[in-house]
């Protein structure tokens, strides 16, 4: 965990307001998939860093997939090749691979992603890949974007958009059954995290959350970051951002 | 190095309550933890020294809901002094925290009497450097702030807690008071040794499209670099109005900032909000407040303490 | 337009004071000249009213030295009320900009009881619509905020000053005062018909190269976005104590800011820092303020006004 | 006057810290040499525009000669050719051509530039060209920058530098007398302007100042730039920024 300046290599819109950056990783500090790190244009406002999931790590590069929102994120957007930015990281705890594939062989791994929840799971495919059968399921408002990314490292992909225009049309929920899987890792907006907690508790499938909030320091110094869990209020930067469903109360 | 070139190294130790800090810059409560999640930056030694998060007499679980809301050049917390609870602190995170800094100093929170003077008591008596008495803190319901709104309130807590106070004692005085400079004198003449300002300022944010306001609490307390000019007018009135030292922040985010707060009377700053933007920050704000004092030909910071 | 979509045009007027303003945004005081510079950019009668600069009896030339200082996200100034005096405007500027806006608010000061009365006769006589109170003045040495500090002193002017206003008395609060919502009620019990906050927060700024502050005056009054959340929540403090409609500002700088101040009770803002910042930002924020009403099927702001 | 979104065409760097910017003058306005602009970039920070002369109006382009000082300016020379800021203008009381040249046929012109003073002396001096006879003296602390631009319009360069690298070493004030002069004009820092005005007293010649101030508003409304004159406080940004060298008053 450092911070420093780090240069963009490439910087791209990849579908309508999602962007994927790439910045040299110039101190190849070790990074887990599910960790994240704090960025932070030049710019004074706004003051706060962003967090994001890596999204690959590779050839001494860092890269980050990220939708704009508001402000922070249009500053990254508008960055641009050789431009510098702080970014704070590795940060979290990550998934656990091990952890994840336990003593089976080939566990069969459900990876279910919201929208820009599939942020972190390039890094986590490959990763799991040979390890385990990785599958995905992946649910958009409109067009599905950074599928093709993870096609190397997944065995099988299933689409859902609410509009219907790709895939099965609604949520991603209809696309899968936690019962075919061994473990279901889930990152998305909050309704889908506690959807699909409460599938994998019915069906009794370990079920894995990689949760947000928002964040100030990002390091576990300032309280600002809990959720409540079944172990008192946790930070999800320090104690997560993954953290198992069982865990986490949803009732907020 | 040579001896001359020795000779001209700015000395930026300062005394506060007998305590030498090797630098004016203290890590503000509530922004560093207890210190250790510094280390993945720097060792907190470098430090003037650092503030414990708020500490209650029982364990407190803090606020539901949003706890952070961004402003323009702010931030709005509601965190709620979530912290373990004083005896936890002294027996299982002051052992590991007790070597980092040479000035520890425990934050103290409240809600009734009661509770300020066992919590003071308990911790005092641990092997911490200093206690920061927090009766400023606008985010939990009963207590905190209540006590730094009126002089007569401040008065009565600080004159409560002063003979459990094994330590020096600084309390920490809220921007919403009613009459600052006040509640200063009287908190002085109740027996603190010093005394920190600003804590956060009541604040609110709203989210229209709900109709609600952001944080739960409804208020929330606001902090960085667009109270500081504000928390520098203050730190002025109340350097100039009492005889023991001032511990000065508010926004600080560079040696310049801090040396302001010096020149406008502090003794000692600290530093929170910019700490959590950029967590290298406080060594960087040690070492400008060293380049200026070379550049200016200032070898020792009370040259231009309260020269303002 | 078809009857059906001009039904749903949302209804930005107001009612201050018997005054229908077209929409809820006024030109503060100070940041809008008389009125005059705006029509380079458009014309006033396009917002809620404006306010004049500051008057008082007696011309005034202002302060010497620096009079404007950036922050972050802020504006520190020092002006010192500089104008030419209650009876030049009444004769040569009044017929000059009468015609720009049906809410004329002629914003007086003083620096004691007998200026305040005279100058606030006089004004209120001629052809204003609304006389609104300065008693938050930080910048002139004597007078101005020293009425807005305590309880006791802000209710003696309004008291001393009401029978001679002949028309709706808007006092404008400072931010600074000891107890807001106090004297928000005994300024209200002496008879404002309402009331307008926050004025600037006092604040400092230093020079630390030649260890002097800023300004003359050594302190100064901080307004612009970084004072918005503090502004917002004293907004609401006070709109839920008194009786009388409010008028709220501080950093408003889009029409969603705008909209905040009136969740939090206000019935019409005021914007001044923002429209410096851009000068044709006003008629901006009163769009803003349609589109997000039409947006989420607000037809009057009193369906959302003190809902916080 | 008028606010808008301008366009930049180009914004290039001319000597240490010295930038021009051209911008596309899509709406046209008349503007007269003296007069100035408020310059914001689309960043939230800092709060306030920047003013800056007009140092040239050409062909449908607005050109503004600058020195970066602090984050103002620094945020203009980070600007590249297509992206906006936004500029509010033109402002001010300028040059009064008829003024200055009178009755007289051909009179005598100096303009006394001190660093960054000599911004508005192209528009200027391209303004008063075959209209008198237009002398330049300037001063710098180092290398000089911009007189080649304005050999065109004028008939005689003075160059003063501080540390002697180039002409004169010295104050500008050394390289000119104002006898020899019909008008002087002058912009600089307030040392040079009032040394100038002290010599042109002494020398009986008629004296123009372009004075500086901070500002706010730039429209005359706030009063936050005024100075001291003969005719009490006056707004650089409304009543000035020229201003006849007897009405200003330095001892401030
Ligand atoms: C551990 C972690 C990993 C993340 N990884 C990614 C990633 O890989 N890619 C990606 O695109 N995004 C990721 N996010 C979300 C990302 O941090 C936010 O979208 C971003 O901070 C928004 O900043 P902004 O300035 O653009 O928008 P803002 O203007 O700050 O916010 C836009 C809207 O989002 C809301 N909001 C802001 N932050 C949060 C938050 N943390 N949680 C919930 N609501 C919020 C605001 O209230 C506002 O309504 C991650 C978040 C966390 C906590
Ligand atoms: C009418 C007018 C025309 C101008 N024309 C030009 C021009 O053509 N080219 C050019 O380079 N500059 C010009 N200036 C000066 C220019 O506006 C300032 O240099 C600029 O505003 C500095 O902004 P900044 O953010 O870069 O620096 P800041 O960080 O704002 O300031 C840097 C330093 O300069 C001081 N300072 C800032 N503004 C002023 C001021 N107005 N007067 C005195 N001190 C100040 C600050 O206190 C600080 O010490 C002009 C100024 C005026 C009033
Ligand atoms: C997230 C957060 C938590 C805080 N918690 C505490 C606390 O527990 N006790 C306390 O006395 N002050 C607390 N503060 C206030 C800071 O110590 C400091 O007074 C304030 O933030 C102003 O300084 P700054 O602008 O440098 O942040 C907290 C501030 C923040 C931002
Ligand atoms: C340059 C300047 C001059 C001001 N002059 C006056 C004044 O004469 N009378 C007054 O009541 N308020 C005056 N104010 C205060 C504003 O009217 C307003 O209360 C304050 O700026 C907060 O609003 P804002 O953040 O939108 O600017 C002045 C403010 C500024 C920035
Ligand atoms: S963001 Fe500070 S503890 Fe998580
Ligand atoms: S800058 Fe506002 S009057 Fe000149």
């Amino acid at each position: 965990m450092t911070t420093d300046l780090y240069t963009v290599i490439s910087n791209k819109q990849v579908a309508p307001s999602i962007f994927s950056m790439t910045v040299k990783d110039h101190l190849n500090l070790p990074v887990q998939p599910g960790q994240f790190h704090m960025l932070k244009t030049l710019a004074a406002e706004p003051l706060l860093p962003r967090p994001l999931s890596i999204n690959d790590v590779e050839n001494e590069t860092l890269t980050f997939l990220y939708e704009v929102k508001g402000d922070g994120t249009k500053n990254l957007a508008a960055l641009t090749t050789g431009q510098q930015l702080r970014i704070t990281g590795p940060l979290g705890q990550g998934f656990n691979i091990d952890g994840i594939v336990g003593n089976a062989r080939l566990p069969k791994v459900l990876l279910v992603a919201g929208g820009i929840g599939i942020a972190p799971f390039k890094y986590l495919a490959r990763s799991l890949a040979k390890k385990a059968t990785v599958s995905l399921a992946a649910g958009f408002r409109s067009n599905p974007y950074a599928i093709d990314d993870l096609k190397e490292f997944v065995d099988d992909i299933k689409i859902a958009t609410e509009d219907g225009s790709y895939g099965v049309e609604g949520r991603v929920t209809l696309v899968f059954n936690p019962v075919d899987f061994d473990v279901v890792i889930a990152c998305g907006p909050t309704p889908m995290m506690r959807a699909v907690k409460e599938m994998c508790k019915q069906a009794k499938v370990k079920c894995i959350l990689s949760m947000e909030a928002r964040m100030a320091c990002g390091i576990g110094a300032c309280l600002g970051c809990t959720i409540r869990t079944t172990k008192g209020m946790l930070r999800v930067c320090a104690d997560g951002p993954v953290f198992d469903a069982n865990e986490v109360i949803f009732n907020d | 190095m040579t001896k001359e070139s020795l000779a001209q190294v700015p000395d930026l130790s300062v005394d506060l309550c007998k305590i030498t800090l090797k630098n004016p810059v203290i890590a503000a409560s509530g922004t560093c933890g207890f210190g250790l999640e510094l280390m993945h930056f720097y060792h907190p030694s470098v430090l003037g020294g650092f503030s414990t998060k708020g500490l209650t007499l029982y364990p407190r679980p803090g606020n539901h809901g949003i706890r952070l809301h961004e402003t323009r050049a702010g931030l709005m917390n509601s965190i709620g002094l979530q912290n373990p609870g004083t005896e936890v602190f002294v027996k299982e995170i002051l052992p590991k925290i007790r070597g980092l800094t040479n000035c520890l100093i425990a934050n103290v929170g409240g809600s009734d009497f009661d509770d300020y003077i066992e919590a003071v008591e308990m911790v005092s008596a641990a092997d911490v450097d200093m206690i920061e008495l927090n009766i400023s803190c606008p985010n939990v319901k009963c207590g905190g702030m209540a006590f730094g709104i009126r002089t007569q309130d401040a008065a009565a807590i600080v004159k409560a807690v002063r003979p459990a106070c094994k330590k020096p004692l600084m309390v920490k005085l809220s921007p919403n008071a009613h009459d600052l400079v006040e509640v200063a004198l009287a908190v002085q003449d109740e027996g603190a040794d010093c005394l920190s300002l600003v804590n956060t300022f009541s604040a609110l944010a709203i989210d229209v499209y709900t109709r609600k306001p952001v944080f739960n609490n409804v208020t929330a307390g606001l902090s960085g670099p667009a109270i500081k000019p504000i928390a520098l007018r203050m730190t002025r009135d109340v350097a100039k109005a009492v005889q023991i030292p001032v511990v000065g922040m508010g926004g600080i985010e560079t040696g310049i900032d801090a040396i302001e707060f010096i020149m406008a009377g502090a003794t000692a700053v600290q530093v929170g909000t910019a700490g959590m933007v950029q967590p290298d920050i406080l060594p960087k704000i040690i070492d400008e407040m060293a380049q200026f004092m070379a550049s200016q030909g200032i070898s020792n910071l009370k040259e231009i303490q309260g020269i303002i």
